[in-house]
């Protein structure tokens, strides 16, 4: 792509903080329109603070750090309608159905009906499961709700930490599939995973993070 | 999407978790039912139990404040959906107002129930006079109440060992509330031949504390909640 | 356990796929059929008695008369704790383990519940009669009043789900401790200022024909007691069974899963 | 392993998460402290306050039992640590004991605090005479409050939706002790011209009451917490 | 393995439901001693049900059940101290420390002091974590603590509910050979997972769950 795009990840020697320790420590990345990029690296790296600065979730402490244009060292809050996370947790409602949940979710981005049984369908939650409070799913099940209602949401950037966990092969090829659609209409997609293979397939690049800082890795 | 769809649909939301567990009807009720009837027994006296059942009414009904306030953010933080919500672009000002409505609205059902308990067990007769009185006292209070507990739950739900500090926030602000409600009470239902007049400017303060921490919440909830 | 207890239909503890219990399975037998109509006529009896034949009380006046329900109910409350109670020791002990023990203890749990409720009512209206006031923190009234939630609370405990055998363990402690509030009630009178009356029958200071109906009232409550038990055990027992049938079909269900035309997560 | 080294190893794991997290120091206490504070409000007048003090006090006690439940067994069921324990074939009872002690350890602090702010606040005079009474009292009180608290607890830990039913299994259960404990609390400090003698046939009471239980749970605590 | 060796689970059409819902129906399976059984299957097949019934957690409705000879039926708590179980939640006390949790744990079993720093070291869990609150942990450095918790155990039987999950590769290198390093020394192992290639590399046998019951699979 020709420099005059802006990248929609710029992270410049970002210093972020959990409580008094350094999660990220001069943490520097670039992520282009429509890349997919696989973050690998130890555990306790600091992928997931990452994911969650990139959010805006996590304030930089320095540095600087511009997602989808906007500045977050100014503004944590102004890219956040526009990405979509998927963390460790859910972020789901254990005592709602997983209807009501997808509902919910989806009516937060105004997202229609249809698109949002579609996005049920497409995670396998039809007819049985639909009425099932959450709570009472299995791990995988919590997990396709989960992805059922990102999808919903239409992100540009998409930020997935370890989203295969729990899935089982046919949800992993779902969700892969649903990446690439993703990414061919225009959409950008972070995701750390420590299932090399499987995600090192589906990426464009290929990023290690150690220490809190972002190395690249030419394959 | 406007504010107001966001708020109905918080609102509409913790209604429905609400509706489908049931924590408040099956637990805070019968809790708050019971710490009257405690109150009731430890105090063994009916002159007495007459005299201070508004004020035992309301301290029943803080005491639920506090347990709906902590399942209400509990919900949210359990699986991280409250920094879901951030990332979703939900206004805070959308997710104060909508946890609010929904948090008064079980409050009112609440203090229906002790009302209907304090009539009951300490024998309150509450006279035809006093009824505008008292029925203006529950708004205002109820509201503030809703106020401030979702705004100092919301402070205290973010980051974990918060939680340990919402009674110790919460009750000291809502002392007031308590006094005003109570003297209002006193002066709707008669108790100690306070009459309705005595009653209206409580009503004033109550309003007043209602419109300060609703203004103050909708503007500031975001900074409380993103830790 | 088995022999009267159990349904006319003989019907085990809950065996996999029971007889079909669908066929309407009546849950009375001659005898309890007889026994219903004892109750019935025992209780047309205490109306007798109770409204037109027994005296007036000299304080009291025809209040008195709550009297005729209001004690029996009480006392049949503790029965019932009681043999909730008492199955429950026997579910809990190895060797007589039976999940009848179980729905028995259950069955009258509920009927008991529904006593004390009536003894709350009556009580309370008495007590508006005689006190002025329909309630007040009198020792006895509230320790009936703690014991009559603890048995709701034991009834919720029944229906927290799990298997059967669960159930039956989890609630049969309960009723275990819950039993020792009894006397907690009973001698509750003797041991706060009491308001309410105290043994005024063990005391005999009851004038004969009171006393009199006072036992009509208590044999007719008595064999109500035994009868809705006896239906509510067998009505128990069929839920169980249901259950059972229910779990069938479910089962069946589950095992379609397997067929890969419908994969995916469901 | 033998049930007294898992009795010590599960309370003192208790106490270190308290320790760690000081959740009853930072929560539960400044509560427990409001509630006496919110009481004197609620029914400001020095006569009804004395009187009613060790009431109060012991009510308090009991609001603040229910959170500490709460937590301690909210600690047990958030990442499946009840199972846990449960498959490392730690002898149920060794857990209901363990639980029960670190339970009365923190709720014997807790009630010291309170009868210093009866103290303070109702203006409560601790005779000399009444003391040997007082702590016989607080002693048997406390525990067979752990043990209720930690069998409920235990009870209502397991499959979500349970803990609802908490407060209602264990309110009705407790008062007795609440009861006892009042009125022996009365005798020690001579409320109403109540003179110690009269106070020990309730420690009987309050002393049959912790047996019971204490056994109750040490036997039955398996089937009460496996769902 | 001769016949006269009793094989360490025995299920013949177990039932076990979950509220209302047979989560195992009809389910069927015999693990000798020394094998790595690797169950696989799709989402809310009854892995997680299976696992949790051998572990003596849930209770068989149906069927009968012998885990290392102890009859379930009977009695569920037998067998307990003899398992060990990692579900898909880790079992640990999130507000105190990793080294007062994996203490804790080992203590449970009697383990010593040596063996329980042994197997923090062994996960990676040394000097700077050791003081960390769990609750802090990033997920893979929570999902190594509870492995520590689990490796002090030394259990005949190891029930495993997708231990890979969060792990980094070194991690999950190192969970290889600490299954085989036990099935050396006598310990069977049955590892419910959706990373098939892994740890079908690992496994000596794999069998499907769909359904609520369980199939055989010849590789
Ligand atoms: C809500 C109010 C009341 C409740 C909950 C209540 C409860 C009870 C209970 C549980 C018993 C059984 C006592 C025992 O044998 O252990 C009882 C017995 C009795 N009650 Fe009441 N009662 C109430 C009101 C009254 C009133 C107003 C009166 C009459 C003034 C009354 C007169 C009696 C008498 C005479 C007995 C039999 C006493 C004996 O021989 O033990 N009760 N009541
Ligand atoms: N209060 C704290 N004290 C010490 N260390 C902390 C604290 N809070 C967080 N940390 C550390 O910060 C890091 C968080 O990193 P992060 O969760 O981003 O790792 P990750 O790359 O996502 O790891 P994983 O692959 O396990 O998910 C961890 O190493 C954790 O130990
Ligand atoms: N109350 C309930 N109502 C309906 N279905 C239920 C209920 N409770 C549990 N289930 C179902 O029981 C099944 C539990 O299966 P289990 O957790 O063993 O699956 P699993 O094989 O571990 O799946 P995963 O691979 O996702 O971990 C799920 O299909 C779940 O939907
Ligand atoms: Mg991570
Ligand atoms: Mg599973």
């Amino acid at each position: 792509m020709e420099p005059v795009v802006e990248p929609v990840v710029a992270l410049v020697d970002v210093v972020a903080v959990l409580g008094s320790f350094p999660a990220l420590a001069g943490a520097s990345l670039t992520v282009e329109r429509g890349e997919i990029v696989l973050l690998r690296g130890p555990n306790g790296a600091g992928k997931t603070s990452l994911l969650r600065l990139c959010a805006g979730l996590l304030p930089v402490e320095r540095g600087e750090a511009t997602v989808l244009g906007c500045d977050l060292v100014a503004d944590r809050t102004a890219v956040r309608n526009r990405v979509g996370l998927l963390g460790h947790s859910n972020g789901l409602y254990a005592d709602m159905t997983v209807a009501d949940n997808v509902r919910f979710w989806g009516a937060t981005v105004g997202a229609t009906v249809e698109e949002i049984n579609a996005s049920m369908q497409r995670m396998g939650l039809g007819d049985r499961l639909a009425d099932v409070q959450v709570g009472r799913l299995s791990a995988g099940q919590r997990r396709r709700t989960a992805l059922a209602c990102l999808v919903a949401r239409r992100a540009e950037l998409w930020l997935l930490d370890e989203p295969h966990a729990g899935l089982d092969a046919a949800g992993r090829d779902e969700l892969d599939s649903t990446l690439r659609a993703a990414v061919a209409v225009g959409a950008t997609v972070m995701v750390a995973s420590h299932e090399l293979e499987r995600v090192g397939a589906l990426a464009t690049r290929v990023v290690e993070v150690v220490g809190g800082q972002v190395r690249s890795v030419n394959r | 999407m406007s504010t107001w769809r966001i708020v109905r649909l918080v609102a509409a939301k913790d209604l429905r978790v609400e509706w489908r567990s049931r924590v408040v009807v099956n637990q805070v009720l019968p809790f708050a039912a019971l710490v009257m009837v405690l109150f009731a027994f430890a105090l063994d006296n009916d002159k007495v139990l007459t005299r201070v059942a508004p004020g035992l009414v309301w301290l029943a009904t803080m005491f639920s404040l506090l347990l709906i306030v902590q399942r209400s953010f509990a919900v949210e933080a359990a699986d991280g959906a409250l920094d879901a919500l951030q990332v979703a672009g939900v206004r805070p000002g959308g997710i104060f107002l909508g946890k609010a409505i929904a948090l008064a609205a079980q409050l009112a059902v609440l203090e229906l129930v002790l009302l209907g308990a304090a009539v009951v067990l300490y024998k309150t007769e509450i006279v035809a006079g006093g009824v505008v009185l008292l029925v203006a006292t529950y708004l205002t209070a109820t509201t503030g109440l809703a106020f401030v507990g979702t705004l100092y739950g919301g402070l205290t739900a973010g980051a974990k060992g918060r939680e340990t500090l919402l009674p110790l926030l919460m009750f000291p602000v809502v002392a007031p509330v308590l006094i005003g409600a109570t003297r209002a009470t006193e002066a709707a239902l008669g108790t100690e031949q306070a009459t309705p007049s005595d009653g209206w400017p409580w009503i004033g303060l109550l309003a007043l504390f209602a419109v300060v921490f609703g203004a103050g919440g909708t503007l500031a909830f975001g900074s409380l909640i993103d830790e | 356990m088995t022999g009267f207890m159990t349904s006319p239909h003989h019907l085990p503890g809950n065996p996999p796929g029971a007889p079909a219990a669908t066929d309407r399975a009546p849950t009375s037998t001659p005898f309890s059929r007889a026994l219903g109509i004892a109750a019935l006529v025992g209780i047309g009896w205490l109306v007798v008695f109770g409204l037109f034949l027994s005296p007036n009380d000299r304080v009291q006046g025809s209040a008195v008369r709550i009297m005729y329900v209001h004690v029996p109910s009480a006392w049949l409350a503790y029965l019932a704790f009681g043999v909730t109670g008492i199955s429950s020791i026997a579910y809990l002990w190895k060797r007589t383990r039976s999940l009848a023990w179980d729905r028995l203890a259950g069955a009258s749990a509920e009927v008991g519940v529904l006593f004390m409720g009536i003894t709350l009512v009556s009580g309370s209206l008495w007590g508006r009669i005689t006190w002025s006031t329909y309630w007040t923190w009198d020792a006895r009234l509230t320790t009936t009043a703690f014991l009559f939630v603890t048995y709701i609370g034991y009834l919720a405990v029944r229906d927290l789900g799990g298997t059967h055998q669960q159930r039956a363990k989890r609630s049969a402690v309960l009723a275990v401790l819950a039993m020792m509030e009894v006397p907690l009630v009973h001698f509750s009178v003797s041991w706060w200022r009491p308001l309410h009356q105290n043994e005024t029958v063990e005391n005999g200071k009851l004038n004969g024909l009171m006393l009199f109906t006072l036992f009509v009232g208590l044999i007719a409550f008595t064999l109500l007691y035994v009868w809705l038990v006896l239906h509510r055990q067998r009505v128990l027992t069929l839920v169980d069974q249901v259950d059972d049938q229910g779990l069938d079909a479910a089962i069946a269900e589950r095992r379609n899963e397997a067929v890969p035309a419908s994969g995916g997560a469901t």
